[in-house]
């Protein structure tokens, strides 16, 4: 009966379990970091995951990814094996990293997966030149960057909202407004709130999204790609959402109250797509259980990968500093040199 | 107190081929007050046990390296605290006493809170009175102590050290050369290769010595064998490389002349048969002051060839062949021959001969000859065709004083005559100026009361 | 002194500047110079030892005869007093 | 110009050109660098041969444009990206270092930057304080760099195509005194791993690059005719040093004096004398001299700015300096 459960897959369906499958891991980084298996910066994306599984649904495997420190969630639903992030953040040779990386340094080239990058801004420049790349190459690509509210107040955001703009790129700009940069809510650094009518300045298409609404997120985001491929150039999605947790395992929260957190748990994105989901009858409790159990299976193997993988060997350090070939190398010039004229 | 910092004794380089030696016997102990020229250890060369002078004066704080320890160059044996010796027992106690027990030294009128100054740096009161008779300033040291303490060896360190570029302390090093016995040419008064360099050649040590030396290949294990066979083999080996070396860079020319011995043997006979035995002359002495006046007379063949140029030597120093009843052969210097007196130097002669055997030579005598005779005369040999000593540019050979028909003023008679040789370096003088050396040699021997 | 005395004297000055020969094996009449390979101041170191010794001053012109043992030990004895 | 040389700009541009020509993945990107030529007229004519798709222009947003070169390169282009002068490569210094630099240690192996990174440098035109700095030396504190300056016409035509083959990112530092020299360049690669010796003497070691090559050279001349022999050392490559070369000349001359345009403090200068002495102390008679620009903006006045950075008679005064202590 379970299989036939299975087998009955919706949209919602796979929401549903992106979205799991972000939230039971996290979870389970929390009581890994706790019992110091991770170390480190940890950023949590528990309480946004509808964003990553609602972007992500309107892409394609081809379509490239650049994301922030926080983005357990987007390798995950990019198709990033959960063994690979564990063991990435378990510093182990095994991680997708080889263990250079860390929980903010999450790579997957071979899944268009361009990290992990925690600078904040920071990948914005990479997200506009992977899609020039794509316009000179002529492939039907679009390049999502997520970024965060506080991005907006960096001067790379703007120079690639222009730039992108200006050359009509196939961005998608999935601005991630969590309401806080660190411990700093969003109207206190910003005299401009309105994020996508900001965006919108610069010449590209722009609108605000409930981003704790999977299947709001997952359709505002096929509009855009769908546009994007089309040749619309650059988009804008201001994703409103609200993370549960600390903004790192070293937040303790003076800057929130704990009612607020409370009020915005209430619209838990899991949640509320469960009890849609059950009161059209998608959902089985069957279901939602054989869901946990496979989810929970999926962490199981990935601790446990990690907990034996080895450790990159010392002797290794230096690797990936540079590329090991060496270049090329011409003649070596022995000429005395010009005097200046 | 003004004096000078401590001075390390290092092992002395006693030859160009030396890389290490044993010290065979210490003749100070610490708290001896020395003077420079003292004899203060015997060293076992692979030649001989020689005795090794101080070049300071003052007293022997410790010795590093105890008798029968084989170090390499260079390597500190002692410490010589080279302030003026101040009068003390000979042995000095040494035990950790308690602060102002030992050396209860104020400077007069400081007013210093006795015993021990609470302000740093921290340290103990032995150390405080080494930084005291050195004239130091312990806040100037660096300390390596715990939490930075000043220790012994910091004060020790901090006045040890010339000013000499890196490059200097390495050549010294292997050289041989102590660098507290240069002055630096540099514009502080630094130490630089080349003032290193120059210190090795009045000490009569090749720039190459050591890397030669280095790229020798280990004599094979000897621990097994003999002290003198082992010593005799590495003597050989010496001899090999320094004369391999002189017959591969050293393009020679020989001249040779004979000389009318009959008038300087008569003047021996005459002179000897008024002096003491012990103060009796041999011929050798004439033949010895004859070579010395000559290369004073002719300084191009007394001195160096180094790096393609000619250095005269600072005085005749005579390199005198030496055989030893082993097997084997040394050729220390006789110092400054030309200056010196005929029974000065007869008697400089056999005092030479008695250590070389006895192997009780001194370091300087080991490594400063200027020019070098040798004189097989006593074996019968009548001709000597010698080679030169690196980097020495002259050899003179003596041989056999013989009874021989002689044409004087038309008419054969029987003369004693020895035959006089010069092997010289053609780089750095011609023939000509060879036979002007020979010419004045036979002069003096004729006029033997000029010696 | 007699030339047995005279020969314990030269055998004792030898000593001195040969200390590694075997004296009791050395013939009387062998060339001193030759098989105790003694150069000029080996021999004049004997001379003088013997000198000493013996309190008679030996000459340059004497040397000749202290060439050997035996010769050595005839002329001391001729030339001091037998007592 | 004679026949058979051209200049250092011009063979820059026909650097840029061949690459161009060679290899369609290949482009040129940054302000003003098609219709206006170039700020220092380095890709004059390349617009009209290769059109505004390959020869690019971009807003003043050196964060944006340098990073999107940054993309580019890791979307499988060949970028070469012109910052007009290295003070405006500030702005786009977190590209560098942040993504450049350690995209490849950072993502374990698994992406390469082919990314080349062009910016002029150096003082001696009365720019004054903000368009004359010397900031190659910070960029080649940098691991994941690969630095190099073209001192000569040749390495101007030469450097740039083996740069384009480096997996790695690579910024070149032109200095602006050198566009106008002119010189014989034979087209084809050179080496971009190790110095050159410019001149060969055995009694200095003069060491500089770029800028300060043609004033080390001059002081090496003059210096002949006190019958003082320098060896002079072109680094070309700054990160990462060619030691070898270095430390074989200190080991023949036992004196150094390293001519470095930028401030003392911190300086590559600072880096190569202690590589000097923890490589080569031995051989050292001599302390390590540095001749370095004073530590001062860079003034606008010709005598001022003259006075700030290395000119030919410091070096020679240096030179006599160690030869002397």
């Amino acid at each position: 009966m379970a299989r036939k459960n299975k087998a009955r897959t919706t949209l919602n369906h796979e929401l549903l379990r992106k979205m799991l499958r972000i939230r039971r891991f996290e979870e389970r980084c929390v009581e890994l970091y706790s019992a110091e298996k991770i170390r480190g910066f940890m950023h949590l994306y528990i309480g946004e995951e509808a964003v990553a599984a609602g972007v992500c649904q309107a892409l394609s495997p081809d379509d490239t990814v650049v994301s922030t420190y926080r983005e357990h969630g987007h390798a995950l639903v990019r198709g990033v094996p959960a063994t690979a992030i564990m063991a990435e953040m378990y510093g182990k040779a095994a991680g997708c990293s080889r263990g250079r990386g860390g929980s903010m340094h999450i790579f997957d080239v071979t899944r268009g997966f361009y990290g992990g990058n925690a600078i904040v801004g920071g990948g914005l420049p990479l997200a506009v030149g992977l899609a020039l790349a794509d316009r000179f190459q002529g492939r039907d690509r679009v390049t999502v960057c997520f970024f965060g509210d506080g991005a907006m107040a960096e001067g790379e955001f703007h120079e690639c909202a222009n730039l992108a703009a200006l050359w009509r790129l196939p961005v998608l700009f999935a601005c991630e407004n969590n309401q806080y940069a660190m411990g700093t809510a969003l109207a206190k650094s910003h005299a401009m709130t309105d994020l996508a009518l900001r965006a919108a300045g610069y010449g590209v298409t722009a609108w605000p999204v409930d981003g704790m609404d999977a299947l709001a997120v997952a359709e505002a985001a096929a509009r855009a790609t769908e546009s994007i491929r089309a040749g619309a150039g650059p988009h804008f999605l201001e994703l409103r959402t609200y993370r549960f947790r600390a903004h790192s395992m070293y937040d303790p929260e003076r800057y929130r109250s704990k009612a607020e957190v409370e009020q915005w748990k209430k619209c838990d994105p899991i949640d509320a797509l469960i009890a849609r989901m059950k009161a059209t009858g998608e959902l089985p409790d069957d279901d939602l259980a054989l869901l946990e159990k496979e989810v929970a299976a999926e962490i199981d193997q990935a601790v446990a990968f990690s907990e034996q993988a080895p450790l990159e060997p010392v002797e290794d350090l230096a690797t990936f500093v540079c590329s090991p070939a060496p270049p090329p190398s011409g003649t070596t010039p022995v000429s005395r040199a010009e005097a200046a004229s | 107190m003004t004096g000078a910092g401590p001075s390390e004794f290092r092992m002395p380089s006693l030859g160009a081929d030396m890389e290490s030696g044993t010290v065979a016997e210490w003749l100070v102990q610490p708290g001896d007050s020395i003077r420079k020229g003292d004899i203060i250890a015997v060293i076992d060369t692979d030649k001989a046990l020689i005795e090794v002078e101080s070049f300071h004066t003052g007293v022997v704080d410790s010795l590093l390296v105890s008798a029968g320890e084989r170090v390499p160059v260079g390597t500190p044996l002692a410490l010589v605290t080279t302030a003026p010796a101040p009068a003390r027992p000979s042995t000095r106690e040494r035990p950790p006493a308690p602060a102002g027990k030992e050396h209860p030294r104020p400077a007069p009128g400081a007013p210093e809170p006795a015993p021990a100054p609470p302000s740093p740096p921290v340290t103990s009161p032995i150390v405080r009175h080494l930084a005291e008779q050195r004239g130091l300033d312990l806040a100037s040291v660096h300390g390596t102590g715990p939490a930075g303490r000043v220790i012994r060896a910091d004060v020790e360190r901090a006045q040890a050290r010339a000013k000499a570029s890196p490059l200097a302390r390495k050549l010294a090093r292997e050289l041989g050369v102590d660098l507290a016995r240069i002055t630096g040419t540099g514009r502080t008064g630094a130490i630089r290769a080349d003032d290193v360099r120059a210190a090795a050649v009045r000490q009569g040590k090749p720039r190459e010595a050591a890397v030669r030396a280095s790229a020798r290949p280990a004599a094979p294990a000897a621990a097994e064998r003999p002290a003198q066979e082992r010593r005799g083999e590495a003597m050989r080996q010496a001899i090999a490389q320094a004369m391999a070396r002189s017959k591969r860079e050293i393009p020679h020319y020989y001249l040779a002349t004979t000389v009318d011995m009959s008038a300087a043997l008569a003047w021996l006979r005459q002179r000897n048969r008024d002096l003491p035995v012990p103060q009796r002359l041999l011929p050798a002495a004439l033949l010895l002051k004859a070579t010395a006046l000559a290369a004073k007379e002719v300084p191009r063949l007394n001195g160096f060839w180094i790096d393609d140029a000619f250095v005269p030597g600072d005085a005749v120093h005579l390199g005198v062949a030496i055989s030893l009843k082993g097997g084997g052969l040394i050729t220390p210097a006789l110092h400054a021959a030309a200056g010196r007196e005929l029974g000065d130097l007869m008697a400089g002669l056999k005092d030479l001969v008695a250590r070389s055997r006895a192997g009780r030579l001194r370091a300087t005598e080991m490594t400063e000859a200027t020019i070098t005779v040798t004189n097989l005369g006593d074996l019968g040999v009548e001709l000597v065709h010698g080679i030169v000593h690196p980097p020495q540019v002259a050899l003179v050979g003596f041989g056999k004083i013989l009874d021989r028909p002689w044409a004087v003023d038309g008419l054969l008679g029987v003369r004693p005559l020895v035959t006089v040789t010069l092997a010289a370096d053609h780089r750095a003088t011609d023939g000509f100026t060879g036979a002007r050396f020979l010419a004045v040699v036979e002069r003096l021997l004729n006029h033997p009361e000029e010696l | 002194m007699t030339p047995q005395q005279a020969r314990e004297l030269i055998e004792h000055a030898l000593a001195q500047v040969a200390p590694d020969a075997d004296l009791a094996t050395l013939p009387p009449d062998a060339d001193l110079r030759d098989i105790l390979e003694l150069d000029s101041l080996d021999f004049l170191s004997f001379v003088e030892a013997l000198s000493d010794a013996s309190g008679y001053r030996i000459e340059e012109d004497d040397y000749p005869a202290f060439s050997t043992v035996a010769g050595g030990a005839g002329f001391l004895a001729a030339h001091t007093g037998t007592s | 110009m004679t026949e058979g040389t051209t200049t250092y700009r011009e063979a820059m541009r026909e650097a840029i050109r061949e690459a161009m020509r060679r290899d369609e993945r290949v482009f040129l990107m940054g302000e003003d660098v098609g219709a206006y030529g170039g700020c220092f007229a380095v890709s004059l004519g390349l617009l009209e041969e290769f059109g505004p798709e390959r020869v690019r222009d971009t807003p003043l947003s050196e964060a944006a444009f340098v990073g999107a070169g940054i993309g580019a390169a890791l979307g499988g282009m060949r970028p070469i990206v012109e910052i007009m002068t290295v003070n405006f490569s500030l702005l786009a210094l977190d590209q560098i270092l942040n993504n450049a630099a350690t995209l490849l240690h950072m993502s374990g192996g698994q992406l390469n930057v082919p990314l080349v990174i062009r910016m002029t440098t150096g003082a001696g035109r009365q720019l004054a304080a903000q368009h004359s700095h010397s900031l190659e030396g910070w960029y080649a504190h940098i691991p994941g760099l690969r630095i190099l300056a073209p001192a000569t016409v040749e390495d101007a035509r030469g450097m740039l195509w083996p740069a384009l083959q480096d997996p790695d990112p690579v910024l070149i530092f032109e200095h602006g005194s050198l566009y106008n020299m002119s010189g014989v360049a034979r087209p084809g690669p050179v080496d971009i791993t190790g110095a050159a010796l410019r001149r060969s003497g055995t009694d200095i070691s003069l060491i500089g690059y770029g800028g300060t090559m043609g004033k080390a050279l001059s002081a090496a001349d003059a210096l002949a005719g006190e019958g003082i022999e320098a060896d002079v050392i072109d680094l070309r490559v700054l990160r990462p040093l060619d030691d070898a070369t270095i430390m074989e000349s200190v080991g023949r001359t036992h004196r150094v004096v390293i001519v470095d345009e930028g401030w003392r403090s911190g300086s590559l200068s600072a880096e190569i004398g202690a590589r000097i002495v923890e490589q080569a102390f031995y051989q050292l008679d001599a302390p390590v001299a540095r001749v370095c620009t004073a530590e001062v903006p860079i003034p606008y006045a010709r005598h001022l700015e003259e006075a700030a950075i290395p000119q030919v008679s410091a070096i020679v005064a240096a030179t006599r300096e160690v030869l002397a202590s």
